[in-house]
């Protein structure tokens, strides 16, 4: 009855609440623990411009899959993968500098797209369960690397360099230096700001991607991605092929996280090798739903709030915990338990609230009768 | 539009699923911008012909059909519906098909959007094509404009009411250019009267336009309001091609359910009842596709009450209703004492028992024994087949005992089957419908609901059912409310028959009365004449 | 359906041959960067050795610059390394006596890691000037080789780790 | 002959191929030099060991709930019980049992609380379940920090405050099972009667109760959740139930797994423990959806039996150490075998 801005601020306030719960927790924490870190703003701004570069490019990948309702694709760890095998070949082939990331990518490119599809033909045959199949294939893939690194790189798949293999004459080493390329992409067109450091060329191919991501959405196939996202069946049955479209969703997120973890690990320097890409999907799929994303929603301002706010809360939780507690380490506990509590309550308030929703609709189809006997009655005898 | 070619035309249509023919020999022609109303009951092949026309995958899986479709004069056959599609046939199912975080536009234009290309078309292919917003507003407009409704395009699907829901599937389907037939199942099922009134306007409008509708719906007024012409079927064949100038719904009423006189209906004087059973008062129910908006009635103790009436109107949400199986509100009183609503349980205990019209999917555990099966509810309910152990402590399932009692039904229904350790889904549908029915048995209930006993199962099993329901009521007395699409079944074996009609009961009629009369409470015609 | 439509399902086929050259270029694409990625990317180590050899006197002191990196002074008998990029690089000797500094182009072959570049013979113009640096420098560091953190962790493995002392 | 074929396609290839692979395992091992008798004594100490732990999926898989990635939730009620025993001071049976005792009211409230979440969100239960798990095993990561514990044995030397990640049960009762009426055949094998005798009690039970008035209804709930409605049976109470029960299974298996193992480990430990699990009763036959007692004893046995033969065996036969790889390949590709198979409720 009553025009939407007539209504009480107080229930917008908490229907704002509702559905930024996950948001306003994390707004929170993080508000009791900067102060008490006792970091300066400086540091930290600092040290969110650095992983902001370090990390939006990987979660970006995660924003199609969601468009074409499967979830978070924690398979994204496949691509993280793709991208450390090109890097190996790169810094096996002793090329650097920006060129040495172009190569990672290329040789990483093809790889991706296989891992992909196969990722996409997987999650088809388990509908209605993507995201845990695409978390255990994470595992499995995660073997097969190993195998591919750790017994075939040096014994079938040529390796040059003795620097990189371990003494036995074959497999990578642990930890691989990745000297040859470190932060050559944030150096491309540093902007010194005041005591701030902006990696222009990292920022540039962040801003692309958001553009790519924009135009994709406005595509033919971007749509069909939407359509399916919301309704498998009138999608199939407007024509639309829903199993080709869910597997391009995939490999188009595989090769994202594929360039994605390039540009983190030229930030980071050095790569364990084995372990570098275990935590990937963790960190995208804590970082968006940190955001504001839901398994069903995600845009880019989920995405960008989500990685400084996520960031924010890994940067001063530690100190703070040190501080509070006198051990860094249950900071470090903390911010790893709140991350995972935050996948599962936003997984939890989705679940639920689709839920509520396909009851409220089904009480729509109650028609005249409505829930009430005196509307009822009122029918039957007027009838 | 005078033209000598029909439109569409069919010719001797005949289909058989695996021997059971389900039409035999329909022929008739459409002519651009005519109306034509279709009406059949349930299984008279209104679904089968429409897929037919449509060129529906499960025609060719089953073997094909007999005749000939031609549009324009030319033989058609479709291979899938698409290639109906391109032919300028458009269809607007019962359920919606609608994107609900789509907007009307984006919904009309679905898989159609017009479309710029770009460079990355030639690299990756038409689908990165980027969307033309405006051609697809101009062209979600001018299709609504088609339809003279009151539409906005840029309106989600999911804040529409329902009557704007269902412009929006017909305007998706008159968008295309070549339209020329249009195909609508029920389209006012779910509309109030003055949304259907806008509709059937429109429809009009359209059929100005040159472009030849189908309409089917059981809304009989409807279907004289707005056809031109009148096709009745009845169990496959087509009993009535009329001009639909001067036809009463009174007579479509008729052809639709059969012959005016019936030697079938069985007067039953012997009959006696006791005081009141069961009081339904202003029941609603919950139940998606079969909505229950208000129904009352009693049934008196040792009857069998038959509940009647086409698919979708409600009548199969009064059993799950009453069940607890649905959401439901309203008072119900059995032999007197208050049923609780919304819980299994509280119906169980009351002693009502309930054998679903979803064997599979509420009335089986298919993956396990028949033992289970049968003696699960008893179990659960009334904690028969349980062994206690150290006085009582704890309780295991008594295996012996509940074989026992499946041999016992087996036996006694002629379950058809290896043994009682036999999976459930392994049995053939009318054997199935048996386990239902030992279910309910078991549960020894003062009131048994059973909801379309006969569907789906060959003659012979349905005999057996029938007959079984008739003993168990007449040796132990129990009181059975049977709920059936079958009107002839319900006519067969229940003492009176009330008939549903949009969730509300549109009367209650004796099994000997006129079929006619049936016909119209079906047709949402309530007819004033028809008492209990 | 007008021209400009684009159904999806129903990619027209007469786009093929449009289709063929679009993907050709992005063959050629992928090919190309990869080419310039190789090419120009590639590292090597130049070793600038100011020694005398095959009858070519040492400098007292030169000045080294390749390309665009910081010079390097060199006295006599001694030897420095640049990291390039590429195979073809100016050098730029500056002899510190007050005459032209000699600019000299080092072309490198692809897989050559390191070299060795003999400034006398740069200078003198002899050709080539260069050497491969073949030393057991590319062995690996005497590292003990780590195995990968198991995925599990512990989980489902007997031995036990090593007690638990602080 | 098609009968056969059946049988094949219901068990699935890859447990059969997996099943020739261990059998190919024992065959071989004489030739390498390995010792059969060693090993099946290994494989029957972790059979024991493992086998609750997998034996705490079942309840939940035969309500419908899935596979329960949220084992972690209950382990942290037996880790609670293992540590707050140490802290009193119990040793031996009295400590073990004590352990059991104590850790039971936890692993009841816990697995309450986690059954009502699982409640409100059904469909959704296995991501859902795996980050409940792991923010659960954090979370208790910082109270292993906080609280009060203070057993010198227990706490960090330094400090004196925060419990150890790996704290040794000598003295306390490290394989208390194992050694209970333990019967040594040779030089090399063991049969860890007391370990065996409690997860045969242990499974027993498990059948028992799904014999039950109880059990049965939550096997129906899982086989058909509308059938059990109609029934008269609650399916979130029978789901509620089936966690409960998963988590104290939990609780009771690891304090088991920690008594064989000697060690209590804290902090990340428990975090991937769900998933050989899963793997191991999936192996033994297991669906999404239905799981017996067989599969979990023979899918313990052979996950077991192939985590100890393949480093020993493929090492000596490769030269080079790839049981990591292998278990993973397994283990992972067992479970998303079972993920994409049609899940076989005939509806």
């Amino acid at each position: 009855m009553k025009t939407p801005f007539k209504l009480p601020s107080a229930a917008r306030v908490r229907r704002f609440a509702a559905d930024n719960v996950v948001v306003l927790i994390f707004l929170f924490v993080t508000a009791i623990a900067v102060p008490s870190s006792k970091l300066s703003g400086t540091y930290i701004i600092q040290d969110l411009l650095t992983r902001y570069g370090r990390n939006a490019f990987l979660v970006f990948s995660l924003l199609l899959p969601i468009m074409a309702g499967m979830g978070i694709n924690f398979g994204m760890v496949l691509g993280a993968m793709a991208g450390e095998i090109g890097l190996i070949f790169a810094v096996d082939q002793g090329i650097a500098g920006v060129q040495g990331l172009l190569y990672a990518v290329l040789v990483g490119a093809p790889i991706a797209i296989l891992l992909g599809w196969i990722a996409g033909q997987v999650l088809n045959r388990a509908r209605g369960r993507e995201m845990v199949t695409g978390y255990i294939l994470g595992f499995f893939m995660d073997g097969v690397y190993q195998f591919v690194v750790l017994y075939l790189m040096g014994a079938i798949i040529p390796i040059t360099s003795k620097a990189i293999t371990l003494s036995r004459g074959y497999g990578i080493r642990n930890t691989l230096g990745l000297d040859s390329v470190r932060q050559s992409l944030d150096k491309l067109l540093k902007l010194e700001l005041g005591s701030f450091d902006l990696p222009m060329a990292t920022y540039l191919v962040i801003a692309l991607l958001a553009i790519f991501i924009v135009w994709f959405r406005r595509t033919k196939l971007g749509q069909d991605m939407r359509a399916i996202g919301q309704d498998q069946t009138v999608s199939h049955s407007a024509g639309i092929p829903v199993e080709r479209t869910r597997i391009m969703a995939i490999v188009i997120s595989t090769l994202l996280a594929m360039v994605g973890q390039i540009i983190f690990l030229q930030n980071m320097g050095n790569m364990a090798t084995y372990n570098a890409h275990r935590q990937t999907g963790f960190f995208a799929a804590a970082a968006i739903l940190v955001g504001g994303a839901s398994v069903a929603k995600a845009t880019i301002p989920n995405v960008l709030v989500g990685v400084g706010l996520l960031h924010l809360m890994y940067i001063v939780v530690p100190p703070a915990g040190a501080r509070l507690f006198g051990s860094a380490q249950i900071g470090e506990y903390f911010r790893d338990a709140m991350s995972y509590a935050v996948i599962a309550l936003a997984l939890a308030l989705h679940a639920w609230r689709k839920r509520a929703n396909a009851e409220s609709a089904r009480a729509g189809l109650r028609g005249a009768a409505s829930g009430a006997v005196a509307p009822a009655k009122m029918e039957g005898g007027a009838e | 539009m005078p033209d000598d070619t029909p439109l569409l035309s069919l010719e001797g249509i005949t289909k058989d699923f695996y021997g059971t023919t389900v039409l035999r020999d329909v022929s008739f022609a459409l002519r651009r911008g005519e109306i034509l109303g279709l009406v059949g009951e349930n299984g008279a092949g209104k679904t089968t012909l429409m897929r037919i026309l449509f060129g529906m995958p499960v025609i060719a899986e089953t073997g094909g059909f007999g005749g000939t479709v031609r549009i324009d004069g030319q033989p058609a056959s479709f291979r899938n519906p698409f290639d109906a599609l391109d032919a300028g046939i458009g269809m607007v199912h019962q359920e919606f098909s609608l994107i609900p975080g789509f907007t009307t536009t984006e919904n009309i234009m679905l898989n159609r959007e017009p479309s710029r290309r770009n460079v990355a078309v030639d690299l990756f292919g038409p689908r990165m094509a980027t969307l033309d917003r405006p051609a697809m507003t101009a062209r979600a407009t001018k299709a609504i404009e088609r339809l003279g409704v009151e539409l906005h395009p840029d309106t989600l699907v999911s804040e529409m009411p329902v009557g704007h829901k269902q412009f929006t599937e017909i305007a998706r389907e008159i968008d295309r250019d070549n339209v020329k037939l249009l195909v609508l199942d029920e389209p006012t099922a779910v509309l109030a009267e003055s949304e259907a009134e806008i509709l059937l306007a429109s429809l009009r409008r359209l059929a100005a336009q040159g472009i030849a509708i189908i309409f089917i719906s059981h809304r009989l007024h409807e279907v004289t309001a707005v056809a031109d012409r009148v096709v009745v079927l009845r169990d496959g064949q087509l009993v009535k091609d009329t001009s639909a100038k001067g036809v009463e719904v009174r007579e479509i009423a008729a052809w639709m359910v059969g012959r005016e006189v019936d030697a079938n209906a069985r007067v039953r004087s012997d009959r006696k009842y006791g005081g009141p059973a069961l009081e339904v008062e202003h029941l609603w129910v919950d139940m998606p596709g079969e909505t229950v908006r208000d129904v009352s009635f009693t049934v008196r103790e040792g009857e069998i009450f038959g509940i009647g009436g086409l698919a979708g109107q409600g009548k199969l949400g009064i059993p799950n209703g009453i069940m607890g199986l649905f959401a439901a509100g309203g008072t119900v009183r059995l032999h007197g004492k208050h049923v609780e609503l919304d819980a299994p349980r509280a119906a169980l205990d009351a002693g009502m028992a309930f054998v679903s019209e979803d064997r599979r999917g509420v009335g089986l555990l298919l993956d396990e024994s028949l033992d289970w099966n049968i003696a699960f509810a008893a179990m659960q309910v009334k904690g028969a087949y349980l062994k206690r152990w150290l006085g009582g402590l704890f309780s295991l399932r008594d295996e012996k005992a509940m074989r026992a009692l499946a041999e016992q039904y087996i036996e006694l229904l002629e379950i058809k089957c290896t043994g009682h350790r036999q999976k459930a889904k392994e049995l053939s549908g009318g054997n199935q419908q048996k386990v239902c029915l030992a279910k309910a048995f078991a549960l020894e209930p003062n009131l048994l609901f059973v909801s379309e006993p006969t569907r789906g199962i060959d003659v012979g099993a349905k005999k057996l059912v029938l007959d079984n329901l008739r003993r168990y009521n007449r040796d132990e007395g129990t009181t059975i409310v049977m709920v059936s699409s079958e009107l002839e079944e319900l006519r067969a074996i229940c003492d009176r028959v009330a008939i549903v009609d949009e969730g509300r009961i549109a009367g209650i009629l004796p099994p000997e009365a006129p079929l006619a009369d049936f016909g119209l409470l079906m047709a949402g015609e309530r007819a004033a004449e028809a008492s209990a | 359906m007008s021209g400009k439509e684009v159904s999806g399902a129903k990619a027209p086929r007469r786009l093929a041959p449009r289709r063929a050259v679009a993907l050709a270029v992005v063959a050629a694409a992928y090919l190309g960067a990869g080419a310039w990625a190789m090419l120009t990317g590639k590292s090597h180590t130049i070793l600038v050795d100011n020694k005398p050899v095959a009858g070519l006197e040492a400098f007292r002191l030169v000045e080294v610059t390749i390309g665009r990196q910081e010079p390097l002074e060199l006295g006599r008998g001694e030897r420095d390394k640049f990291a390039v990029q590429g195979q073809s690089h100016r050098v730029r000797i500056d002899l510190m006596n007050g005459s032209d500094p000699v600019t000299a182009t080092l072309r490198l072959p692809y897989d050559a890691k390191m070299v060795l570049v003999s400034l006398p013979k740069l200078v003198a113009g002899i050709e080539p000037a260069w050497e491969p640096f073949e030393t057991g420098q590319d062995a690996p560091p005497p590292v003990v080789d780590e195995l990968p953190e198991e995925l599990f962790g512990a989980a489902i493995d007997l031995p036990p780790p090593e007690a638990a002392g602080d | 002959m098609n009968k056969l074929k059946t049988a094949v396609t219901d068990f699935g290839w890859p447990r059969i191929i997996i099943f020739f692979f261990v059998v190919a395992l024992f065959v071989a091992a004489p030739f390498v030099g390995v010792r059969v008798d060693g090993a099946l004594s290994d494989v029957l100490a972790r059979f024991g060991q493992n086998g609750i732990l997998v034996l705490a999926l079942v309840p939940m898989v035969q309500a419908g709930a899935g596979l329960n990635f949220g084992l972690p939730v209950g382990i942290i009620a037996g880790l609670l019980g293992g540590t707050l025993s140490m802290q009193f001071g119990w040793t031996g049976w009295v400590g073990f049992l004590g352990a059991v005792g104590v850790s039971l009211p936890f692993a009841v409230l816990f697995g309450w609380a986690y059954g009502l979440l699982l409640n409100k969100v059904k469909g959704e239960e296995m991501t859902i379940a795996m980050y409940v798990g792991f923010s659960m095993v954090t979370f208790f990561a910082i109270l292993w920090l906080l609280l009060p514990y203070s057993s010198p044995n227990m706490v960090w030397g330094y400090s004196g405050s925060g419990l150890r990640t790996t704290i040794t049960l000598d003295g306390y009762w490290t394989k208390i099972l194992n050694n209970f009426l333990a019967v040594r055949i040779g030089r090399f094998f063991v049969f860890p009667t007391g370990l065996l005798a409690f997860f045969g009690a242990a499974t027993g039970t498990m059948w028992l109760f799904l014999r039950s008035k109880t059990g049965t209804a939550m096997t129906a709930v899982g086989s058909n959740p509308d059938f059990a409605r109609a029934g008269g049976v609650s399916s979130d109470r029978m789901r509620l139930v089936s966690v409960v029960v998963s988590t104290v299974f939990g609780a009771v298996g690891i304090l088991v797994y920690q008594q064989s193992y000697g060690f209590i480990q804290l902090y990340q430990a428990p975090l991937y423990m769900a998933f050989p699990a899963v793997a191991a009763i999936l192996l033994g036959g297991a669906s999404v959806n239905k799981a017996s007692m067989v599969n979990v004893l023979v899918g313990t046995f052979l996950f077991q039996a192939i985590l100890t033969m393949t480093p020993n065996v493929i090492n000596s036969v490769l030269q080079t150490d790839m049981s990591e790889v292998i278990r993973i390949v397994i283990s992972n590709g067992m479970i998303i075998y079972a993920l994409t198979r049609k899940t076989k409720v005939s509806k």
